[in-house]
Formats: C-alpha cells, structure tokens, sequence
C-alpha cells in the first residue's frame, strides 16, 4: 500500500562528491515490497520547492523500519541541495513506495544475473543485489560514472559479487562506458537488470538483445500515482501511436523491449 | 443541514471541493488513497472525440511555487471514457462534471453530446483554455464571439448543464464571462493555466518537450483570486475557482472572492490526500467561525457592493 | 573587449543589468550600499507631471514567491525629478532610463519632452502598463491602436531613444510589440506586473487598500520568459526583460529567451546588493562558459530559427 | 551604516503564547545606535517566503556581539512560523540596523519617562528602558496585552523600573488598554515613547498631547530603505496632501505629532 509519511532522519552524510546518503526511519518501510521501487520525497513544507522529488530505494532494513537512498545534488538553489541540509532528527514527508520494481524471481539459484548501473542510476540496484544474493544467484555488477570524485558504493558491491567501475574519463576502473565492459565479459548472463540515462539503457538493451532483462526508466513526474500523465513513454511496436506505459505507476521497471527507451 | 453541501446547476455537493480537470486522472489512482464518495464531485481528464498520445515529454518543469505542463490532452477517446471510465466511476456516489475538448465546433458538439448523456455526468466542463495544444480550442477561448457561439452550440446538445472553463490569458476576463453567459452557460470554472515557460540553464532550451507549458499552482493564485472576484461582481453565474489552492484557507479565500465551490488541481500531486484534508479543515472552519453554511463566506470580500445568490444546498 | 557591454538604442552599457523601475526609486536609497556607476543603467522610478502621493496603505502583500504592490505612482512630479532627482544622479557614470506615466496622451507627451532633455536621461521607458492606478496609462497598455498612437506623438517629442514597457495583462503581447513597433518605438521593456489580489484570510478584505496590485517576483518569471521568447522572435527591437531575477541564472534565462538586457525589480527589495552581486556573477559566466560575449547567449532558446542582431558593444 | 549578514541562532527559546525570543550573534550588532531601530529579517534562502520581515531590536549585547528580538508568529504557514523553526547553530539573514529609533538624550537625570507599549510593541522599549534608566532618567512602563498567556518580559522590565500591565480581558495586571492605566497615574510625565497598534497610538498621543512624546510607527514593508514606497504615512497639518513620511527610513520613531498615525 502507498502511504505518506513525515519520516525521521537517521542519517544523512555525504559519500562522493555531490553525492548524499539519506536513511530514514518509520512504518512505511513496512511496504517495501520489490527493488527497484521509489519514493517520493517533499523535501520542505509549503509551496517552494513545489513538487515531491523522485528517488530510488537503495536498501531496506525491515528490521529497524529504515531504508536508504542516495541522491545527487544537482545544482545551487535546487530541491536536493535544500533536501542536503536537513539534519539528523528532522522529518522529511515521503510517499511510498511508489512504482514496480525488479522481479528477483525469474533466476534460480546459481544462475549469473548482470546489473548495470550509470551514475546516479546505481542505487536501486544495490538492493537488488542483496536480494539476488541471498536467493544463491551470482551477481555481476558493472557501474558507470563520470569520473573518479562522483563514483560510490564500491565496497558495499563488492561484498556481493563481482565488481567493475567504468569511467567516462578513466579517473577509476575501466576507460570508457559500461557497454566497453560488457564486451570483454566472458560469461553467460542469464538475465539482466539495468538503471541509468536513457543512452545506456538503449545501448545495453541493444547489447544484450538476446537475453531476458529488466530496465527501469526515468522521466521527469508530476503525481508520481499514475494521475497526471507527465511521465509517460511509448511502446514498442505499437502502430497507432497512442498506447503508452506511465513510469511511475506501470514502471519505473519495465521488461526489455516493452517501452522505447 | 449539511453546513457544506451546495447546491449548482446539475449538480448537488457535499461539499465545495473537487479535483480539478487534468490533476486527478479518471479518478482510479486516487482511489487508494480515499473513498471517491466524499468528494463534493470530480471533474474528470479532458475527453476529446479520438484517443490521444498528448505532447512529447518532458512535459512538466517546476518553477517557484509553481509548475508548468504541456501534457497535450491525452486521453483514451470518447468511446473508451464512456465504456470504461465513467461506469467504472459509477461506483461512488459522487458527480462527474466532464472536461470537454477539440479542435473544431463539431469535435465539441460530438464529445457533448455523447458524454452529457452518461448517468454520473451531471455537468459539462467546456474546455475553451487549453495552452498545450495548437488544436486545443484555446482560439475560442481568447475570441468573445467565438466563445459565444460554441457555448450556444453545445447547450443545444447537452443533457447537463453547460460549465465553460476561461483562461487566464486574455485582455480580459470579464468580457469572456460576459460572452459565454449570454451564450447560455450554466456556470464558469476558472481559471485554467497561465502560459508560461522555463528554459534549462546549461543549454538555454525550453526544458518542457512542446516549450511552453501551463502555469498552475500557489503561484498563480494571486491572479486567480482577482479574476474571480472580478468576474464574480459582474455575471449571475456560479463559479467554480480553480489555482494554486493548497489548503482550506485558500478555499476560505476563493469563497470569499465570490467563487461558489473550488476546485484543487497541482495540490493533488503535492499530497493526494489533500481534497480529503481539506474538506475535514473546512468543517472545522464552519463550527469555529460559526457559520451557518460554509457559502456566509461567498462575496466577503466585495465590501459593500451587497450579495449574489448564495447556492447553498 | 568589455565581455558584458551592451549598444542598445540611446544607451551604452557597461553590462547589461540594471534595476527596474519603482524597485529602485531615484537611486539615493541604494547608493549607501554601492557606487551606482557600476550598473548598466538605472530605471528611475515613474515620473508624472504633477506630484502625486499615490494609493492608500497597506500598498505591499507577500504572495507565494512574489508579491503584490499597489504603489500608485507616487512620485514627486515631473519639475522636481528635474530640478533634485535626476542633477544628483549625474554624480555617478551610469545612462538613466526614464520611465514615463500619465493619463492622458498629453501627459505623456508633456513629461517626455522635458524629461528626454536632461543630460543624463538616455531613453524614455513608457510605462503603459501600471495596473494599479484606474488612470495610469493601462488603458494604453491593452489596446495596440492607443499604444501605436501614443509611441508614435511621444517619438515626435522626445531628444532620446523611446522604449515602450508592456504588460503581461493581455491576450496578444505580440502584437502589442507589433503596434508600438509599428508606432516608432526604438526597444521594448518587458513585463509589468500581473494583477492580482490577496485577500485577508480572517475578514476575507483584500489586504492592499486599492484591493488589486501588481504582482512581481519568482512568481511571474516563467510568464515573463515565455512573452519574451515569444515577441523577440517577432519584433527587430531589443528587449529589456523583468520578471522574477533573483540570480545570474535568471538573466541568462532572460538573454537566452531573447533579451538584450535585463532588470532586477523586486530583488533589490529581498536583497540591497542583488545587482552588483549578479554583474559580479555574469563576469564568472562569461569566463567558465568560454562566451565571447555575453550576448553569445541570445536567444539559445529559439532552436533552429536563426540569430536575429544582437547588440554587443 | 546598514549591513547584510548571516547571523548565528545563539539561543532560540518560545516566552509567551506564539511569542519568541531569538538571539543573534554578528558583527553587524556593532551598527545598532538607538533603540526602536529595527532589522529586516530574511528567513530561508530563495523564493520563499519572499520579502524580509521587519522586527524591532529589543536588547543589544555589544560585548557579545548579539542581540536580541522578539517575535510573534502569527499563524501556521506564516513566515515567522518558519523562521519559528530555526534551531540555535542555523544563521538567519539580517539587513539592518534600519530606520531612526527613539532618542535618549531628551530627558535630563532624574526627570520621568513614560513607555507605552502594546502587544508585540513592547520589545523596542526593553533597550529605550536600558538606555534611559542608565542614564538616569525614571521609567514608568505600562505594557498593554490581550490576554495572560502573551504577557512578556514582565520581570525584564520590572528591574528596570515601574511597570503596570493591562490586559483587554483582564485575566493579569489592570482589566482594559494603557489609556485606563495612564488615567489613573498621578506623577509628571517629562516624555512618553510609545510602540503598539495604531489606535494605541493614536489614544496615546492624544491623551498626552501636552506632553513631549516619541511614536514607533509600523506599516508593511517592501524595501525597508526608502526605495518602495510601500511604508509611506501622510503628514500632519499637510494640505497639499502629497506630502508623506517613510516608515522604514524616516521612522519608524518620529516625534507625536508629525505624522498621522
Ligand atoms: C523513478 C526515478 C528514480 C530516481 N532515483 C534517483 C535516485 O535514486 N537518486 C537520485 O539522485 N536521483 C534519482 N532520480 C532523479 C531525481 O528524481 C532527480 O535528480 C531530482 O528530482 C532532481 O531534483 P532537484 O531538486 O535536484 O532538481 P531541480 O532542478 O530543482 O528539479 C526541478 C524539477 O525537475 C525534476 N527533475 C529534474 N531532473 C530530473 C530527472 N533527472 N528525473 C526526474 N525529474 C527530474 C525534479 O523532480 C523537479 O520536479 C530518479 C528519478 C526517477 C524518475
Ligand atoms: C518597524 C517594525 C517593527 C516591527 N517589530 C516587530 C517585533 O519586534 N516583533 C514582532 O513580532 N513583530 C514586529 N513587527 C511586525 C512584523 O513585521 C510582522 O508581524 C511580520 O512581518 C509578520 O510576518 P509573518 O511572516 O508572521 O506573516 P505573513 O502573513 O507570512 O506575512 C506576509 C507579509 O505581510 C507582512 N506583514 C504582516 N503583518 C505585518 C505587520 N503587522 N507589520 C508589517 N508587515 C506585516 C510581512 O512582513 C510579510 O511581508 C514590526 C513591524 C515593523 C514595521
Ligand atoms: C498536469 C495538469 C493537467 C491538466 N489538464 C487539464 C485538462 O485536461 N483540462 C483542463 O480543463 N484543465 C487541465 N489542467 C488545469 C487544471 O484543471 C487547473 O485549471 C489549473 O491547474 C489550476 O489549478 P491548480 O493551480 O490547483 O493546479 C491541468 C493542469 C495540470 C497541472
Ligand atoms: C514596488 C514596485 C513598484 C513598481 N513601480 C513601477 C513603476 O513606477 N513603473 C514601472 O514601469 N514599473 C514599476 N514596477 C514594475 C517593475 O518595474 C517590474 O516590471 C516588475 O516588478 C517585474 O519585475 P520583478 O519581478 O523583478 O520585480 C514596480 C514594481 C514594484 C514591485
Ligand atoms: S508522474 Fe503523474 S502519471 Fe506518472
Ligand atoms: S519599505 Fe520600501 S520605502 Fe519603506
């Protein structure tokens, strides 16, 4: 069930540059079903900023009814610069959770999932992973970022499995974008789970066309419910030009080859 | 006596508060929120004659207390609203007022008059404002006569009566009051968006797919106030207000400036609990204030030019 | 090159921001907090031929991002911005731009003539479009004939450049343009203010004594924006945008929707230092973006359609 | 000279029924000469709430580099409810000193002072008090409220001298307005300063027409410099009816009958 929540900061600390990690407490984390789910945060009371924000689910601690996310500030003056304010003891209204997430059910045990991430597209996945984990399926995570200062969760990936970084400008790992990686793989993937910019989704779904995956996808919102048709995209193959899949409400997580990316 | 029912043309309300066209959808989504019954009733998402994709996205930008959407009247179409939405809407027992768009004078007439004749519609909302689409009827929005004359048009086919939505964007609203009362309107809803614009500061583009977008939202509300106790001062008919509406003050101040009911649109993304909240404050409001109907409130701000007919139910 | 100059009709300026008339009043207050020299130009604040004291008070009220004023055009008369306001403000190197109110074409044409004469005037902003007093030239701000007319017998009069501030507060802005272009005017300033309204949410009064006001700030910026993109694709005349600037992202918005130069109106209010501290700003801009000119920016957001001239020193 | 600056929250605390007390720490302190002058107070970063709010000074701490203003929220939403928030350590944004404030060199050692103060008026005559009783000179304070539970610095300005109190309901000090207590003193008054509502004001300046007097005007504000023109008064036995008076730069102190209240 979606609800809305004033939740409490536990935590709230920067991990890379422009990057925040945000845990907060309450019953909401009681719902939390699937990875890959949102919430939708309003980072202050009254009208300025306006709209609730967007942010993936990174992980969930049932048992202390926490969950984490982790942002990036995008700008001066912008919604998550205020949200990286607020202080411990705080409550920041959230609802949730929103969206369908990835089903972590179509691999068996000992079979070899690939998550790829870009960016800020990293985070959802990393619940995905523990939950992969524990179902005995091996995991291969392959992360994108800009450059060395934007890049985390390294660690936390690789407890899980194995682990690469690719970097645009080679500051960390691999030279280059997350496909360059995937090319010199030399295993069998039987399922994939990506989330990141739009141009790395199509270049994996592309890549990876043989193989059974999910993409989760981005889209600017406005109700984040399914009411307000902001963030709708197209379908694949669809001739008429009207059928459409909403990505709050019928995504953000979508089989391959079902949405134009 | 119910302090907040109302009654308007075709429709009888439990209260003075509903969503507002475009923001709510056909009402399924928020039905996990709340029981769709206590809304004084819904105004659902516009409906035009074929189904519609709507504009490219994005298709909204947030601006200060505000935003802007260009969803482009997407819509499942005519025949999909009346063998879907609205049964599927029947269910609760709140009144439909349907949102009614086109391109040409017949795409209005054709829409009015198969949806008027739906059991829940109990009214129909003319939408003559829409800034989102080249086609979007926004030219009989802006043109006195040629809003007069659709009003005309459509009242002739309609079985409910006839709400014509006004836009804000216009030398002055009054005259397009004026115009679509003497074409026979049953009732003004207003105001619908201000057409607005946001560019992306690294590239300079428009950040909204199809440029310019809909203002909506507390920003708007400042204008939306004056139009409404501006026109409500010179026509007989009830007005639903519409913009910015956040909380049960703000109804208070819709009331106030000569607005019959309101409706609330952005805030159902802000909080989709709100029309609930807001209908809870209001009943609060009528015991404190001790009003004997939420309408006392109706034309307050006037001064001492004396009061219209109140619509209390 | 100065990276920040700008060769507009009448003025050179030194950068292009500058504060807004009625936002600055004849500069006394501001130059405690820094040498006025550095501005691009100063919009004194509207002069009438007579004195006048303007609406009664509460004349401000606080909206969602913006606010309402009701001022009135107080301003001590055309013969003692003459003889005090405008000799003390020759002290400072900066182009003074005289925005110019009335109430009938005589007036206009009355204040122009002598106004334009002094040494440190550069241009004339007509200001047709004040909203708050019943005969301050809005009646010449909604009609594009008055409009045309009244450029074209203010050119005949006038020693200086004559540019034409518009308001928001109509259906077509464009051809508002069109028709003062068309009557002769050398630029454009853009936008007033919107009319609006805040009501007391106990009494429900209005809270401003002359009920309706002017509305400004973050508010109104993604109309403003949106009018500015519109009319500077269609008129050869330059642009001074306002409207909401708050940053130096904000005039670059402004430059990109296609404006030439920009003013700060209600800032000033939230922030005495807000225009040097936005030059200061653009100076950075211009070096982190690699621009030539400022001015590189100008109308980023039009797409394909082409550069029109731009106005570089 | 008037500055602008981020001022550090030394202490924070609620005093009365929608009442607070918020002490401030900058160098900015060492501008403020006179008491009733006031600061305009920015409360968040950005759009919203928009406008500076204008609060008197209520007690200046050279030494410490602070002082101290009182405030009243005035309702959910508002931005003194925002600014009501503000935890000690946050800064807040202070343009100020502004305006002229009440003149302390008018009255000799040992000659009577009367402070009239009313509602969230009285904060600027707790340093006037300060000020005149270390000069020498005797102060009557007679604080004017609606009710008990708003009475403040009631102890304050106790210490410093004479204080009466009324309240509209009666339900602490003398039932009614500071008129009725001002009827019943039987000393010579050789000044008044007086701060509060306009029809205080009014009553005030009219009861002790015969004596010289000081009145804290307040008006909505703009600017708070003089440029708007939104805080104009008009001026007594002015015929033109043009002539006028700026709350924020010529006020808020200005002497009685000088300007129509
Ligand atoms: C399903 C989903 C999951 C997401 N998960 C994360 C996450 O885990 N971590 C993270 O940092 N970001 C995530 N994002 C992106 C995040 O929503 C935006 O970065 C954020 O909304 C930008 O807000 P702002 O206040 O920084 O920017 P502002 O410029 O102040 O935002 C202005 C408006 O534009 C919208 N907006 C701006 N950029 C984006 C964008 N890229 N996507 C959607 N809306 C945008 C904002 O929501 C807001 O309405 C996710 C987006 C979606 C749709
Ligand atoms: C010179 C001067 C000194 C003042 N000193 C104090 C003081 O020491 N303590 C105190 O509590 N109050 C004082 N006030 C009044 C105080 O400024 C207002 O109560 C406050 O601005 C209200 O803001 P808000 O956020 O609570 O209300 P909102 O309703 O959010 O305010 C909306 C807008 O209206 C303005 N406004 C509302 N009420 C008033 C008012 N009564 N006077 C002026 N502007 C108003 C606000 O400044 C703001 O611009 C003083 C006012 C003036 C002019
Ligand atoms: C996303 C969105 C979609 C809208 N779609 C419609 C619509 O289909 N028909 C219509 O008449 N108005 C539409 N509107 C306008 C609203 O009904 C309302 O008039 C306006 O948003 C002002 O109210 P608000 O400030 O409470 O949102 C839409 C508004 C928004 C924000
Ligand atoms: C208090 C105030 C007084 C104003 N007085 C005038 C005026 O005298 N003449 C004029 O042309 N515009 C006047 N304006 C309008 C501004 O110049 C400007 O067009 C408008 O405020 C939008 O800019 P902003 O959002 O930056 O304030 C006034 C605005 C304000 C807020
Ligand atoms: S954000 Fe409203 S439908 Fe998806
Ligand atoms: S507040 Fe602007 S002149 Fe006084």
């Amino acid at each position: 069930m979606i609800q809305k929540q004033d939740m409490i900061i536990v935590s709230h600390k920067q991990i890379a540059d422009h990057i925040f990690e945000l845990t907060l407490r309450g019953s909401l984390t009681n719902e939390m079903t699937s990875p890959g789910q949102f919430v939708h945060v309003k980072i202050m009371n009254g009208s300025e900023p306006l709209l609730r924000r967007p942010i993936s689910i990174c992980s969930i601690d049932r048992e202390n009814e926490q969950f984490t996310m982790l942002y990036r500030v995008s700008g001066s003056g912008s919604g998550t610069s205020t949200l990286s304010q607020l202080m411990k003891g705080f409550t920041v209204n959230v609802l949730g959770p929103l969206g369908n997430g990835f089903p972590v059910d179509e691999l068996e045990e000992g079979q070899t999932a690939l998550l790829v991430g870009g960016g800020i597209g990293v985070p959802p996945l990393y619940e995905l992973s523990k939950r992969l984990t524990s179902r005995g399926v091996k995991v291969i995570h392959i992360l994108g970022f800009q450059e060395q200062k934007v890049v985390f969760y390294k660690e936390e990936f690789t407890a899980l499995g194995e682990t690469y970084i690719a970097t645009v400008d080679g500051s960390f790992g691999t030279k280059g974008f997350v496909t360059d990686v995937i090319d010199k793989l030399d295993v069998t993937i039987d399922g994939y789970y990506t989330c990141g910019p739009a141009p790395m989704l199509r270049a994996v779904e592309q890549k990876l066309s043989g193989v059974d995956g999910y993409i989760s996808m981005e889209q600017r919102m406005g109700c984040g419910v399914g009411a307000c048709l902001a963030c709708v995209c197209h379908v694949q193959g669809d001739d008429t030009g009207t059928a459409y899949k909403k990505v709050c409400s019928d995504g953000p997580v979508f089989k391959s080859k079902v949405v134009v990316v | 006596m119910n302090r907040l029912a109302i009654e308007l043309p075709g429709l009888s309300l439990k209260n003075p508060i509903m969503p507002a066209s475009g923001c709510f959808g056909f009402g399924k989504e928020y039905s996990q929120f709340y029981d769709l019954s206590e809304l004084g009733a819904i105004m659902i998402k516009a409906t035009t004659k074929e189904a519609r994709f709507g504009n490219p996205t994005p298709r909204v930008a947030e601006t200060s207390s505000g935003m802007l959407n260009a969803i482009g009247l997407q819509n499942p179409g005519l025949d999909h609203v009346m063998a879907n939405e609205l049964p599927w809407l029947t269910q609760f027992d709140v009144p439909i007022i349907a949102n009614v768009a086109g391109s040409t004078l017949e795409d209005y007439i054709d829409v009015a008059r198969v949806i008027s004749t739906a059991e829940n519609v109990k009214a129909l909302e003319l939408n003559i404002s829409c800034p989102n689409v080249k086609d979007g009827g926004i030219a009989f929005g802006t043109d006195p006569k040629t809003a007069r004359e659709l009003t005309a048009r459509v009242k002739e086919v309609s079985e409910v009566p006839v709400y014509v939505k006004l836009s804000p964007n216009v030398t002055s609203i009054t005259e397009m009051a004026l115009a679509v009362e003497e074409g026979g309107a049953d009732g003004l809803t207003m105001i619908n968006t201000l057409v607005g614009m946001r560019l992306d500061r690294k590239t300079g583009n428009p950040i909204i797919a199809n440029k310019t977008g809909g203002l909506s939202g507390p920003a708007i509300k400042p204008v939306a106030i004056r139009m409404v106790y501006e026109v409500s001062q010179r026509t007989a008919l009830p007005i639903i207000a519409m913009g910015g509406v956040q909380d049960s003050y703000d109804v208070v101040d819709y009331l106030s400036a000569g607005a019959s009911a309101v409706a609330v649109g952005t805030q159902n993304f802000v909080d989709p609990f709100a029309c609930p909240a807001i209908i809870e404050d209001l009943s609060k409001i009528v015991k404190e204030w001790e009003l004997e109907h939420i309408l006392d409130l109706k034309g307050r701000s006037w001064g001492k030019h004396g009061k219209t007919a109140n619509h209390r139910a």
